[in-house]
């Protein structure tokens, strides 16, 4: 039983998987424009690359897009590709593959994504869950709404404002970059100290800018747990009230939150991607804006289909996850 | 023998959008240790929130207005709120009617009995408090491994099984069975009722089984008190309430019982139950009472001993009083 | 003259997927026939998961059997069409048990009275309609200023499974099908609501299907019983006979475990002692009640009991009866008197 | 066992006297309507008082601050209450046409993505079968790969001379309707096993009046909820869209005149009102939207009412 769901949660993945490849792979081709096509005859008009770079590329993007052979063998060609995660080169960073420059950007969004999905989601919940528990202080309660308020603004129109306030007009922070120019990254206190400063101004705004959602889910979700007859029961018991909020209560009420937290990183993921370019962090999502900037599309293509790929096994992995929190899922 | 729970002008209301509802006007009702009783009515009249009222579980918007409630000598109404916390489930326990839901579905059966002693007994071991669930679950005739077990894994007459296992932890003076098969087959209610009559027996707590369903209360209760729009109108024994009711609207209970021996013949009563927000003038019966007088449209009955034991609210007894 | 209603064999099963290959059965080759010139109140008596609900559905048309037919007037009810579809409609009917959920929220409490009305074609003008409307709810004791242009949440339950009785009452069908009408109504307020419909058959000549697990009411309602559990039928008869001398195990434990209000009746005075129905049964082929039962023997774990005639009107599945001739199960109309 | 639930008001207070009672209650709902009703006034006032024109580069003085007086406007004294950006835009005419889009992208992908929502959600949930596994599958499948990266694959491949407002909001609908079909799904997979529905069946009424008369009214708050949550989604991905460059250039959109002061620097520069109008605007409409769609939710879920 517990092996063919685990089955059907791997088929479920590659399907996803399979979809998002599929659907890279066919909406370029269902436009009649042929964007490489022109990319190439620009950077051939500005004498962008040496001719035989020019070769390889095209290579590397026949084999990707190989024109030549009929359409299913080249999709054929494509997914088996993408199955051994070889997808292409750059056009601008020629012979750079798009793998490699996903794998040097990679830790910057990783740091950046990580540390502000889990605190928004930590602080989130607890203030909606407080925000909803009748018994909590006003004080305590009226703490959640400036948050809800953040909700409606993107990520993004924060950052620029916290840029544009707290560090172009009262410096108390960087403008960008990650790290001060002029260090050199290693492992040092002092450097990682300097990194985790550029850092707070873009996890901040993406903390803020998300912690809304959570609030405002889990406080709906804390007014349905609280009419719940076993909270009722527990009090019943005279439990204390520290007790029945975190094992009654809270526990409860977090269960379908989990299941939120990996489709909220699809979407940190998007946010996450303008905000590194506002404040020119290396990670994937400055990568791949300036793919767009430079019509770099083999590395859009892959940038994309990467951060697709991490997104649906992160939300298979949190489903593997759920039954050691719910008991009831095992059954099924 | 002073009785262990004394009800002394207990009131309490609600405050909605369309005004004050009265569910509980000044209700007074003792209850000697060991005694089962029965509190019945309509919905509406007043039953759940007396069971909650008694808990100092009334939730806004509702309220407690006034009146004691003391149990063991102890008046629940003075004391404070970590007090009050304490008395559940030691001095006065509630067995809830919803017992489908009543247990927390993460959380294994004994961590939940378990949290409930150390709520009270904090300094109590973990073996000794292992030890007294278990024994607990064998009284309900529940087997020890479901100590282990989830809710999710039990049947809905084990679930109500683990709900009175609780309610006898802490061996209280008072149980509150609020509806505690509503939601049962007939089989398994029967099976569930005589459990409770068990362990009431093992331990000599005093027992107030709330329900609607007077064939549940002939087989069970010793007394029976009968609850009409917030106020009580008698109170008798077992006996005396199904052979000779007294109140109007406790014949008329009686007489809308289907049972073996009238077939075809049992009715029920005319007219509806009032809303508690337009409660009538008077005696709170009277519009439909087939002996209803002109007194009873204007004074409320006061509550009055007959035959010794016996407490009717009704103007027909008057001079009897 | 054909049938009314005939069941013929049906048996109705759940599966649970694409996969699984084990389904639950819901109901077991049940045959049944309600005849138009002989109205009757049938009782159908079970705990929940006894099929009774499953049946209640069969009977409306809501679902399809998995094998067997539903008849109605001789035609399969699967292939009514047109006229013959809303005629079917028309006089088959229900009374359900949650008097809240059958209103729809939306809509005044009028429109329980006026849809029907309306798609049958029942009253020929808005006056007419209007009239009929007041008519049916004055006869179930209700005043229609008191009712009319209220919504649901704004009536007590007793008014709101009144209404449900109005509207049955309106339609006059030929066939009732009242699904615990009363197990989530006051116990002052069920013997009126009874009463109605006991009113419907007898003045109206309806056919009633009542479905309950209440057994002291169905004791004073109807002529017949059937007694099902887990799909099958444990034992069926006159009312009388049944609830007076239950011959079956099963029929005898949800007797016995009825709280009469009856002083002389106490549980505890029968010595009866039950299983939890905490015991799964094997899915095995022998007698759905085996597990449970007090007197079962090995051969009952392996083959099912056939019903067996104890009485003129009475059968009974089990073994401790065969001495008893056997009643096919196609012909069990035959020992429910009407 | 509740109390007090048995008898109706005795007055039926007006509808108006209720709806503004209502408001009172329902605070985001009241200050969401109003934000956006404020934004509706500068937008109507704006397109009497400014000529649309200004909204395009080379139409005024460019790189003033707000307030400054600008001699090269047509109508004299032609002020710049908004201050002009680098390309020489006023600002206060773009930010005129440049919210006007954004709503009309937004409420273009709203009202498709729910369109397509609700139709897909009531036909898979109520005939069930095939047809609502297929559409099941797709949605689940399509629900973990992030919209916001495939709306940038399919605007990547559009040559950005031909984008419109209008391809704005068809990239925007491709994949925002998995959400509001879900959600109508679900609401009339239990809705359709209400017993009123069976009553209604009963009654005569077919499969159309099922739907139509019993099941799609009580549905109008959840609908109205996906709508204006269609409409977030709408204006939100193509904010995002524009503010990557991938919106059409030309246009004012209130993202594309962010994209534009972020690639000139604006910030460094001294430029401030110029992301700053756009970026307040933005956040105005996205939380008036945030607020009643927080609003409808109260509305539709009678649970999370709360007791004041």
């Amino acid at each position: 039983m517990k092996l063919r769901l685990i089955l059907r949660r791997v088929a479920f993945l590659i399907m996803v998987v399979w979809a998002a490849s599929t659907i890279t792979f066919f909406i370029p081709r269902m436009s009649d424009r042929n964007p490489i096509r022109e990319r190439f005859a620009e950077l051939a008009r500005t004498g962008g690359f040496s001719a035989s770079d020019l070769e390889v590329i095209v290579a590397s993007y026949n084999k990707k897009f190989g024109l030549d052979k009929p359409l299913w063998e080249q999709y054929v060609d494509y997914i088996g590709s993408v199955a051994r995660l070889d997808l292409g080169v750059s056009l601008n960073r020629f012979p750079k593959t798009v793998m490699e420059i996903i794998y040097e950007s990679l830790p910057w969004t990783i740091v950046l994504l990580f540390v502000s999905a889990i605190l928004s989601f930590v602080i989130g919940n607890l203030l909606g869950a407080v925000a909803a528990w009748p018994k909590s202080p006003a004080w305590m309660r009226s703490v959640a709404t400036p948050f809800i308020m953040f909700m409606g603004v993107p990520p993004v129109l924060l950052a620029i404002f916290l840029l544009f306030f707290l560090a172009f007009r009262l410096k108390l922070f960087p403008l960008g970059q990650a790290y001060s120019t002029g260090i050199a990254p290693d492992w040092s206190l002092s450097f990682v100290m300097n990194v985790a400063w550029h850092q707070v101004l873009p996890a901040v705004s993406m903390i803020l800018g998300s912690v809304g959602g959570w609030v405002l889910s889990m406080r709906g979700m804390g007014v349905t747990i609280q009419g719940e007859d076993y909270v009722n029961f527990a009090e019943h018991k005279g439990l204390s009230g520290r007790t029945i909020f975190r094992d009654y209560y809270l526990r409860n009420a977090l269960l379908p939150q989990v299941t939120g937290f990996a489709l909220a990183l699809g979407s940190l993921i998007t946010s996450g991607a303008v905000v590194e370019s506002l404040y020119a962090l290396p990670g994937l999502g400055q990568k791949l804006s300036q793919a767009i900037q430079a019509n770099d599309f083999l590395v859009i293509y892959g940038i994309v289909l990467f951060i697709t790929m991490s997104v649906a096994t992160l939300m298979v992995l949190v489903e593997f996850l759920y039954p050691l929190l719910d008991p009831r899922i095992k059954q099924d | 023998m002073t009785p262990i729970l004394q009800i002394r002008d207990l009131q309490v209301s609600y405050y909605t959008d369309l005004g004050r509802a009265t569910a509980l006007n000044k209700v007074n009702l003792d209850l000697n240790s060991g005694e089962k009783l029965g509190l019945v009515g309509e919905s509406g009249s007043g039953k759940s929130t007396m069971a909650l009222a008694m808990m100092r579980m009334i939730k806004p918007p509702g309220r407690i207005e006034g009146g004691s409630v003391t149990v063991g000598g102890v008046d629940l109404m003075q004391l404070s709120d970590e007090e009050m916390r304490m008395s559940r489930l030691s001095r006065i326990a509630y067995i809830p009617q919803g017992a489908m839901n009543s247990l927390n579905p993460v959380m294994r059966i004994g961590a939940q009995m378990i949290d409930a002693v150390r709520a009270h007994v904090p300094d109590m071991s973990k073996e000794e408090m292992t030890e007294r669930c278990m024994q607990s679950l064998e009284s309900v005739d529940l087997k020890r491994n479901v100590f282990s077990m989830y809710a999710h894994e039990l049947s809905g007459g084990m679930k109500q099984r683990v709900c009175i296992a609780i309610g006898i932890l802490l061996k209280p003076q008072v149980i509150i069975a609020d509806e505690p098969t509503s939601a049962l087959d007939v089989v398994t209610q029967r099976q569930v009722m005589e459990t409770i009559d068990r362990v009431q027996k093992e331990i000599g707590t005093a027992v107030i089984l709330i329900g609607h369903d007077m064939g549940l209360m002939a087989q069970f209760v010793d007394k029976v008190a009968v609850m009409y729009a917030g106020r009580l109108t008698e109170v008798s024994t077992v006996r005396d309430m199904f052979t000779n009711p007294m109140h109007p609207y406790a014949q008329a209970l009686i007489k809308s019982l289907p049972n073996l021996s009238n077939k075809g013949v049992f009715q029920g009563i005319p007219g509806l139950a009032p809303s508690l927000l337009r409660i009538p003038s008077g005696c709170a019966f009277h519009p439909r009472c087939e002996k209803a007088m002109d007194i009873c449209k204007t004074d409320v009955p006061a509550v009055e001993r007959y035959d010794g034991d016996r407490l009717v609210a009704c103007h027909l007894y008057a001079e009897r009083a | 003259m054909a049938n009314l209603l005939e069941f013929r064999n049906v048996t109705k099963t759940y599966t649970r997927g694409f996969f699984s290959e084990a389904g639950t059965t819901a109901l077991a080759d049940f045959s049944m026939v309600l005849k138009e010139e002989d109205p009757t109140i049938l009782t159908v008596a079970g705990e929940s998961g006894s099929g009774k609900t499953t049946l209640a559905m069969l009977l409306l048309g809501f679902i399809d059997p998995t094998q067997g037919q539903i008849l109605y007037k001789g035609e399969d009810i699967r292939n009514l069409r047109g006229d013959a579809r809303m005629t079917f409609r028309r006089e088959v009917q229900a009374v359900f048990q949650d008097p809240f959920a059958v209103f729809n929220p939306f809509y005044t409490v009028d429109h329980l009275l006026t849809v029907p009305i309306e798609k049958f074609k029942l009253a020929k003008s808005k006056a007419e309609a209007r009239s009929k409307m007041d008519e049916a709810l004055s006869a179930v004791g209700l005043r229609p200023e008191d009712i009319l242009g209220r919504f649901p949440h704004q009536l007590s339950g007793g008014q709101r499974q009144r209404i449900n009785v109005a509207r049955a009452l309106l339609l006059k069908p030929k066939v009732l099908v009242a699904d615990e009408p009363v197990s989530m109504v006051d116990a002052s307020l069920r013997a009126n609501i009874l009463e109605s419909l006991r009113g419907l058959h007898r003045d109206h000549g309806v056919s009633i299907v009542y479905i309950t697990h209440d057994l002291t009411t169905a004791y004073h309602v109807a002529n017949s019983i059937v007694v099902l559990y887990k799909g099958g039928v444990m034992e069926a008869g006159d009312i009388d006979s049944v609830i007076q001398k239950p011959e079956h195990p099963y029929t005898q434990l949800l007797i016995d475990s009825i709280p009469w209000p009856d002083l002389d009746r106490r549980w505890g005075t029968d010595g009866l002692s039950v299983k939890e129905s905490e015991l799964s049964d094997k899915g095995g082929n022998g007698c759905r009640f085996a597990p449970r039962c007090p007197y079962a023997k090995d051969e009952c774990l392996t083959a099912s009991p056939p019903l067996h005639r104890v009485k003129e009107t009475q059968v009974a599945s089990c073994i401790l009866h065969q001495q008893h001739p056997v009643l096919p199960s196609a012909n069990l109309t035959d020992v429910l008197p009407v | 066992m509740t109390t007090a639930t048995t008898i109706a008001p005795p007055i039926q207070p007006s509808r108006w006297k209720l709806l503004a009672g209502y408001l009172r209650r329902n605070k985001s709902l009241a200050i969401g309507l109003g934000i956006i009703f404020f934004l509706v006034l500068f937008t109507l006032h704006g397109f009497f008082a400014v000529d649309e024109a200004r909204a395009y580069p080379l139409k005024a003085k460019p790189k003033q601050p707000p307030g400054i007086l600008d001699f090269s406007s047509p109508e004299w004294p032609g002020k710049l209450p908004m201050g002009s950006d680098f390309f020489g835009r006023d600002m206060h005419a773009a930010m005129v046409k440049g919210m006007w889009q954004t709503a009309l992208i937004g409420v273009i992908a709203g009202a498709l993505g729910t369109f397509i929502g609700v139709v897909l959600g009531f036909t898979s949930a109520y005939f069930g079968g095939l047809f609502d596994t297929i559409v099941k599958g797709i949605c689940q499948i399509l629900t973990p790969i992030p919209v916001f990266m495939i709306q940038i694959i399919i605007a990547a491949s559009l040559d950005k001379r031909d984008v419109t407002i209008f391809t704005m909001a068809g990239i925007v609908v491709m994949l925002a309707w998995m959400g509001p079909t879900l959600v109508i799904r679900s609401q009339v997979l239990s809705m359709k096993e209400r017993q009123f529905v069976s009553v209604a069946k009963l009654s005569g009424v077919g499969n159309g009046g099922v739907i139509f008369g019993e099941i799609l009214p009580n549905l109008l708050p959840f609908i109205a909820a996906a709508f204006v949550s269609q409409v977030f989604n709408g204006v939100f991905s193509s904010f995002y869209l524009a503010i990557v460059g991938l919106g059409p250039l030309r246009e004012p959109l209130l993202g594309n005149i962010i994209w534009a002061a972020q690639s000139q620097g604006a910030f460094f520069n001294g430029w401030w009102w110029w992301p700053i109008w756009p970026a307040s605007a933005m956040v105005l409409i996205l939380s008036a939207l945030a607020l009643i769609n927080m609003g409808l939710d109260e509305l539709a879920n009678p649970r999370i009412r709360r007791t004041e």
